[in-house]
């Protein structure tokens, strides 16, 4: 009966995805769409190599280009990548550490997160499974914006550098949902100023707002987290996602929210086959 | 004649309308204090309870919290009738919001690459 | 002999410098002027600039960041004794300055904040004489974030 | 974070570069704290020492205009892998440090 029900319940949601994607398009499919996205820029850019994508706006601008490769000589955030070690490699109070939470001891698996965990019917973000990590292990969970989880994720992305980006939206509906949900937030227009991420990022990438350059969407979660000249320190995507919205006049949501998680995991899919470059250098 | 006719019913729609907002105003000046109160509470309420859908829809304005703010600044000063200008931008933003999240929930998908 | 006691007096002079940070000094008054006429009055007394072609700034024209502006500075000048780069517009323009050794090539980089579009001057001491070129570099506001 | 220096010293036909990054914040002393609003007292490095086998090649002087984690890039003749290069700085609170490491 247990069963019974369970099933009806996937069938009923499955049958509310496919009519809601139906009302506004043939159906979903990831492959398709990132098969769209990555043409869309290859076309906007034909002279930018596809690996190029993952530097953001250093693949469209070359005077800040020069710029970001005189940083990158000896660049700020090698000291959180450090820390970021120090910690990784630092014991809980259980004698356990962060490695035995993730395959291959958490060393060069960046380019698999986020992924759909379909026990708990959510987008895990590495830097949940960090925390994740931690609440099993009888620690506190640390914040999610900056400090020391921004300097472990960018530890484990440099152990991961040259690795390709690898999010599967397995062909489940809750993954379909989730998926479709980050593209929905993606798309939409939000804040007093009615700006979407995708007015900047998609169609006005590489054209100037007020006085600054509009990077492209392909590419964006390869580098994070990324210390940032304007913040003089290291940040999560997820705090970048709350500048952007701020920007829009739309008041930011929670790190590591639903929607933000969801967001993440739809962006990422479109970037898959980039090389993770994290943590990055940006203005 | 017709033009005519227009003109006079133009005339006393002015007049009129003259009238109106002449009572209204002396109204307004008996009444003020506690109808000012009353009136700001009724729009406040109406504000947050706009507020709380439209961050359901988790697509509230930046500017919603700050005129709430405003508003309730204004009315810890007994300022009723700024406070309750406040509390009615605050409601227009948070409807606002709320629209933009109904459009935009059919809207997205054309600005899709394909 | 004249050596050691050289040596001597550095070392004397560093200590002083670890226990008594105050009096070390060592912090040129220049960094306090409001004016590059004031920083070369003070660092470079009496000495009169001259524009060189053998002296290299490498500036970007537009800033992407104000706060992390990216500077190099060479020369195939000889003699040199002391590199020192200004930000006119800052309230105070001095930003570095380097004292060379006959040991050092003429050849830095340094990351700058500028406040705003501002001409970057580049000092330049050799053989006694003083150099400089200048450059503009353009710093404009963030995004939308102003 | 503590403060930190991190160096990467090579030679070529006795030509050392030396590069370094120090973990500084470099507070300019006009910037105001966002919340509190007051001031935020000036810290920052006023003077860097680069030595060479325990020489001085190079010392700089600092304004709060070199930036936060400040970038140091230099070159002396003379240099041997194998050498050593001394970093050291001293800040306007008397706080300072000092790093060793060897020219590859």
């Amino acid at each position: 009966m247990k069963y019974l029900l369970g099933a009806a319940c996937v069938c009923i949601f499955f049958v509310q995805t496919l009519q809601a994607a139906d009302k506004n398009m043939p159906g979903i499919s990831p492959a398709e769409d990132q098969k769209s996205f990555v043409e869309y820029f290859s076309k906007r850019f034909p002279s930018v190599p596809f690996q190029e994508f993952g530097n953001g706006i250093y693949a469209l601008d070359e005077g800040q280009r020069a710029q970001w490769e005189e940083i990158e000589q000896f660049p700020p955030y090698e000291f959180a990548v450090d820390a970021g070690k120090a910690l990784f490699e630092t014991p809980f109070a259980n004698g356990k550490s962060y490695g035995s939470c993730f395959e291959n001891g958490g060393i060069g698996v960046r380019q698999d997160y986020p992924y759909f965990d379909s026990g708990s019917g959510q987008v895990k973000t590495l830097e949940l499974a960090i925390n994740e990590c931690r609440e099993n292990n009888g620690e506190k969970k640390l914040k999610y914006k900056k400090g020391d989880i921004a300097a472990i994720s960018a530890y484990m992305a440099f152990t991961s550098r040259g690795e390709l980006l690898n999010v599967k939206v397995p062909d489940e509906p809750a993954a379909l949902a989730a998926y479709q949900d980050g593209m929905q937030f993606y798309y939409e227009k939000r804040g007093q100023l009615n700006f979407s991420c995708a007015d900047c990022h998609v169609q006005n990438a590489g054209q100037n707002i007020r006085a600054d350059s509009l990077s492209a969407a392909l590419g964006h979660p390869t580098h994070f987290p990324v210390y940032r000249s304007k913040w003089g320190e290291l940040g999560t995507l997820h705090r970048r996602f709350g500048g952007c919205n701020k920007n829009v006049r739309a008041t930011p949501l929670d790190a590591q929210s639903e929607s933000y998680r969801n967001l993440e995991y739809f962006l990422s899919y479109m970037s898959n086959g980039l090389e993770i470059n994290g943590p990055g250098a940006r203005k | 004649m017709i033009n005519k006719h227009k003109k006079i019913t133009n005339n006393c729609l002015i007049v009129t309308v003259f009238m109106t907002a002449w009572l209204g105003l002396c109204g307004s000046a008996f009444a003020q204090g506690e109808n000012m109160e009353s009136s700001y509470k009724q729009t406040l309420g109406l504000a947050l309870q706009a507020n709380e859908k439209v961050m359901v829809l988790e697509h509230q304005w930046t500017t919603v919290p700050v005129l709430l703010k405003q508003a309730e600044d204004a009315a810890g000063e007994k300022d009723f009738a700024r406070a309750n200008e406040f509390a009615a931008e605050a409601l227009k933003h948070a409807e606002l919001g709320i629209e933009q999240a109904e459009q935009q929930g059919q809207r997205w998908v054309n600005a899709v690459p394909r | 002999m004249k050596r050691r006691h050289f040596v001597s007096l550095l070392s004397t002079a560093l200590v002083a410098m670890a226990v008594l940070p105050k009096l070390a000094m060592a912090w040129p008054k220049a960094f306090s002027e409001t004016t590059t006429k004031g920083v070369i009055a003070q660092l470079f007394p009496g000495l009169k600039t001259a524009s060189s072609d053998l002296v290299t700034l490498k500036a970007p024209a537009i800033a992407e960041n104000g706060a992390v502006v990216p500077v190099s500075v060479s020369t195939e000048l000889a003699d040199v004794t002391n590199i020192s780069i200004l930000v006119n517009e800052n309230p105070n323009p001095l930003a570095a300055s380097f004292d060379m050794t006959p040991a050092s090539i003429p050849e830095v980089s340094t990351r700058l904040k500028m406040g705003k579009t501002t001409m970057v001057t580049v000092l330049v001491a050799a053989g006694g004489k003083l150099y400089s070129v200048e450059q503009e570099v353009k710093v404009t506001i963030g995004g939308c974030g102003g | 974070m503590a403060n930190q220096i991190k160096i990467r010293a090579k030679q070529k036909d006795g030509i050392a570069t030396v590069k370094c990054l120090i973990s500084h914040i470099m507070e300019t002393g006009t910037r105001r704290d966002s919340k509190t609003g007051d001031i935020v007292p000036a810290h920052f490095i006023e003077e860097v020492t680069l030595k060479h086998n325990g020489k001085v090649v190079m010392t700089a002087n600092w304004g709060p205009a070199v930036s936060k984690d400040p970038y140091l890039s230099f070159k002396f003749k003379g240099a041997a892998s194998g050498d050593s290069v001394t970093i050291s700085w001293i800040d306007n609170k008397g706080e300072s440090q000092s790093v060793e490491d060897t020219i590859k």
